[in-house]
């Protein structure tokens, strides 16, 4: 059984551990020990924060595999993250994919053609990254575990959060991690490969020499060799699970890519994601309320309503609808550290 | 014995038959009977001064005198722009640098302007092929630079000229199929019959408006920026010469260069001089000189330029063959102005 | 009682009546004769169309005062349209307020500089325009019917108009007609009064000459007069009562604003409009089913749910939670023209 | 008798006594010994070939050398922008027309640019209050053209020279505070004061990117773009005689206008011309002449420039105390220019 829990001090070391495997310019992960250090000292500061307003906030999350039968041997299974506001204390650069309309009316001639804005209308939204499986082989529904369980959080704690949400998917590469994409672009003003930009900048897309560097003036796209008009939008062969497992959460690529290396930055408003217009806050039962409730039966992610004990896992349950109660298995109340009385978030996996 | 002349009414069928060996290429001179003869009506009503300054368009002929007939057309249009909006690309430069990355990237950037508005442009210059020898082409070409001189109140600030721009031996353009073409899904040759039909301004329309790096585009568009077509490389010189500079703007479809220069700084206002005619009793037939000078007249109406040899002690005696062509008698006052500059520009 | 129905070839003379009492620059109704009769045209083909996408069609609602005591009297109280398409056989401009971020580092300033940017990215919704009541003094419920009616229209045929919706209402004008937005940049380009521009334009914003005359860069907002900065996203006085209502519906002034006055844009995906979330479709019945529903019950906005016999009113009633069924009062009948078994949306008013 | 030479080691004691006269406004001669110290350094480094042309800084200065003081200083730097970008506002035109309405819009635009990146600048020009008579400051000024004529190729193609641009009685620039202001939240002089840091990359930053239409602006800020401050009228139109011009380019903080130039169209490099030293017998100590020529000698390292009253033939005979001042010979080679053009130019 798999739990998602915000990250503690203890976890650094198996962190570590799980970085080496992740792939450089696809993963947003932190890889070294300094980095990571850094990452889980900001992530339990945010989480024992009351801030005001969202603010530079980073939520660090890993899922474990727990045995059941003894809980006390775990194993870090991957890890997801999501931060207050993208930009920190920065600006969110993105490309955004603008349509020009180009007429000549007397040619009766009359063009649409899209160019890309370095634009910073990201910069207030929520931003989910770090989302890394160490198992993505066969990966079953653990995966939507690890990835909207952040999102659970969001729901359950909404005032530390943004009303618009967004995800950037990494882009396409090749094996040797050249990105057709930045060949056409970013290598003209950065004058170095992609991924020795990726290491300099570490990832972010929130530094001032991007504005520094980067064109001010759209990008039409059809001046793009059409290799990198094609890599637009793509994402990494790597990313194509977290994709579609926020695809179905309600998040929509719409008109953003990525400044390097052109793939999709999915978005949403909250009201669009399941875990908030279809999640259900129930108070853990031990007694099934509602006899004649069996539409409601079936697997579930459920997660500890408290914003100071966050941890989410899957559960064949059956909310009630009409009441406000829930009967959870012991293992999830263990798991979740929840008894009778506590609330719980449900969200049909 | 040849004379660049202002244009006259009577020369239209002469200007029909030289436009009908243009060719394609140059938009301003359709063999259109109609199009030329309103031209035609406009030009003498500009050296009659009976328009306005900038709606005026001098058009010049070469007249083979002893033959009759025109060898050759070359005009000046007062001011471009005004009735359809004038569009070229403007070369800048925009500085990328950081100082944390130690990266300072100086970038090309191509910009849509229409900043020549109100410039005077010399064009439509043709020389019929059997006159395309000796310095028939330079009289014919910098004869306008005199009527600039004895006229330049009449005149902006700049003149400019567009030079016909690089096309591969296919015939292509790189710059066209590498930008506009993915503005228009047309091919050059038919934007460019467009243009000929005074639509260049609707297709401008077109073309992408905000600023473009230069680099992206590919390498064989690129380098032909500024480049001319072969066959005007000479025409681009003899204009050089004159004191006009390739500054910056190109064709918005071809990436010709647009040569431009200040009036007043032309080699034909700096360097010409009023002079007093005298005769020689030189003949009429002599070889041509090796160092000619052209003579021009004072009066618009007129206007005739010849090139002449210079005498031993460089002052400009005309013959009597000479006067007839300039139609001036002794102690007239012309201008002139050696045809090939003395010593070689700086630049 | 009000009732909201298609306009017909009847109505052309009532309307050119009712056009003489709106505002020139304010109200987007047809004026002349002609240019009703082409509006009434349009939308009777456009209702009778069967469009695979939204296309060219524009429905044209009017509001009737019914006398319930003699049906036969009947009297225009309003207009109220929606295009299926904001664009139609051109592009629809709006100026896009973009933020645009300045930043120097090495100064440790940043700013955040608002810009209006000339787009195209509200041809392809569907535009709400003609709201016009002809009583709007001390207006009630009607007004609501007479704006939303079209929404109801959109939720019953959605496959007739875009996901996306907006509304431009008119921008601050002082009483001589002059708008302070239009001085700053408009009359720059176009050299004429604002009015002037309108009735020329006819109030269109699809026009290629938008595109020949209006500024292709963005306009730096820090740059424009106090007084034409104050008016960006002011609604006009007589444009308050559909900018609440439209409010209520799930608009949101977002950003967009108009291109020459400066009015707010508002705009909605249909899934935040109350008509499409929370639209139900019932099936009149004579008999109550469902007893213990009272707290369903309440002023609902009614529509007649078959496309091709459209009619929406206000009608206090008690949708039933449970079944699909609702007791309609017998005027409502009536004036919907629908009787026992025929579906109608209900919406709380 | 004053002579303009370059800039020496020993100099630095001088150079800081001028630079504390220089007061605001000018951000290349701050009265700080250190910055003084290190451009000393590149200047005798540039003049002694030591450098690369691209970098270099060619500083001058005018000796009274009778009083054994420095009188003024002048320098040329061999191009702008290669370090931190050199930024400024290009006017440029954009036409907006439409048929159907029948109008027709002519807007000036304002484009961000780095175009004069590599450019060689005339600058820190600086005149003791002293010497400011006669001929002394066009002397100053015009000595760095005839460094110019002689060492051509040590230079890109353009040369400019930036101009104060125009402030109100109360010494606020209208274009800044309705342009620059608005980005920045700070008053000229501060701004200025960064740009006297070397900061005005990191200004230029903060200035709107997208090209802006002039009509943006209030009718004060409009004005102004282009023109000059009181102070400067005169140094501009020195430049001007010598084919600098005015082509468009104004600075991003207060819209001075940049002069520019071709090199090789500077009237130092068509007109000045080299001939051997004589000698005359004329006492030193006579009244300058009505139509003084420059003479320059023509090494790099200890380059000198004096202004010399003609002969009654023209020639450019020196006296004794002449010779000593250039520190040349009979026969040695000189160039020598008129220090006004003869006849006005044309513009």
């Amino acid at each position: 059984m798999f739990v998602v829990r915000p990250v503690e001090e203890s976890d650094i070391a198996g962190l570590e551990e799980l970085a080496l495997a992740a792939t450089p310019g696809v993963h947003t992960l932190p890889r070294s020990r300094a980095a990571i250090e850094r990452a889980v000292e900001r992530s339990v500061a945010s989480f024992a924060a009351h801030p005001d307003v969202p603010g530079e906030e980073m939520y660090f999350f890993l899922m474990e595999a727990a045995d059941p039968s003894d809980p006390s041997r775990r194993r870090i299974a991957g890890t997801a993250a999501i931060a207050a506001t993208a930009g920190a204390s920065g600006t969110f650069f993105a490309f955004r994919n603008d349509v020009l309309h180009q007429v000549s009316r007397d040619l009766n001639i009359s063009h649409n053609v899209h160019a890309l804005t370095l634009c910073s209308d990201l910069t207030s939204h929520s931003q989910l990254s770090g989302f890394y499986l160490r198992s993505r082989e066969g990966a079953g529904v653990e995966a939507a575990l690890l990835s909207r369980a952040r999102l659970l959080f969001a729901a359950i704690a909404p005032h530390r959060f943004g009303d618009k949400f967004f995800a950037s998917m990494s882009g396409m590469t090749d094996a040797a991690g050249r990105s057709p994409f930045w060949e056409a672009l970013g290598r003209k003003f950065f004058q170095m490969d992609f991924l020795a930009a990726e290491r300099l900048i570490e990832g972010a897309r929130n530094r001032t020499l991007i504005v520094e560097l980067m064109p001010h003036y759209p990008v039409y796209v059809p001046l793009l060799p059409g290799e990198a008009q094609a890599a637009m939008g793509q994402v990494h062969a790597e990313g194509k699970l977290p994709f579609r497992i926020l695809s179905d959460e309600g998040f929509e690529p719409d008109e953003y890519i990525d400044i390097f290396d052109g793939g999709p930055i999915l978005r949403a408003h909250k009201h669009a994601l399941r875990s908030f217009h279809a999640g259900m806050t129930r108070t853990v039962n031990s007694v099934q309320q509602d006899e004649g409730n069996d539409e409601m039966e079936g697997s579930y992610l459920v997660a500890a309503a408290g914003e100071g004990c966050f941890r989410a896992t899957i559960a064949d349950c059956a909310p009630s609808e009409l009441s406000d109660g829930v009967v959870l298995p012991p293992d999830v109340r263990r798991l979740l550290a929840v008894g009778d009385g506590d609330d719980v978030l449900c969200v049909k996996l | 014995m040849l004379v660049v002349r202002a244009i006259q009414e009577q020369d239209l069928d002469g200007l029909l038959a030289l436009a009908s060996r243009v060719g394609s290429g140059m938009t301003t001179l359709k063999p259109d009977r109609k199009a030329l003869g309103q031209r035609l009506e406009i030009a003498c009503a500009s050296f009659a001064e009976q328009i306005p300054p900038p709606q005026r368009d001098y058009v010049f002929v070469m007249e083979d005198a002893a033959r009759g007939r025109l060898a050759g057309v070359c005009a000046i249009k007062a001011a471009v722009g005004l009735d359809d909006p004038f569009y070229n690309y403007r070369i800048g430069t925009l500085v990328h640098s950081s100082n944390e990355l130690k990266v300072f990237s100086r970038m090309d950037t191509l910009y849509l302007s229409n900043d020549l508005t109100g410039c005077a442009e010399l064009c439509s210059l043709f020389l019929h092929p059997d006159y395309r020898s000796g310095t028939n082409g330079k009289l014919l070409s910098k004869s306008r630079l005199m009527f600039i001189a004895q006229f330049p109140q009449l005149f902006s600030e700049k003149l400019i000229a567009e030079m016909r721009g690089f096309q591969g031996p296919d015939g292509k353009s790189p710059f066209w199929d590498s930008l506009g073409h993915h503005f228009f899904k047309m091919d050059f040759d038919r934007a460019d019959d467009l243009t000929a039909l005074g639509k260049k301004s609707f297709i401008a329309e077109l073309m992408p408006r905000h600023p473009l790096y230069v680099a992206y585009l590919p390498k064989e568009a690129q380098e032909v920026i500024g480049v001319v077509h072969a066959d005007t490389v000479p025409a681009r010189r003899l204009l050089e010469q004159e004191g006009l500079h390739y500054e910056g703007y190109v064709d918005i479809f071809d990436a010709g260069p647009v040569l431009q220069a200040r009036i007043s700084e032309l080699r034909a206002l700096r360097e010409s001089e009023l002079v007093r005619v005298e005769f020689t009793e030189a003949q009429s037939n002599q070889p041509p000189a090796i160092d000619p000078i052209m003579i021009a007249t004072t009066a618009m109406r007129d206007f005739r330029v010849i090139a002449a040899g210079t005498q031993p002690d460089g002052s400009a005696a005309l013959n009597r063959e000479q006067a007839d062509l300039l139609r001036c008698a002794a102690g007239d006052v012309v201008r002139a102005l050696s045809l090939t500059p003395r010593k070689p520009a700086h630049a």
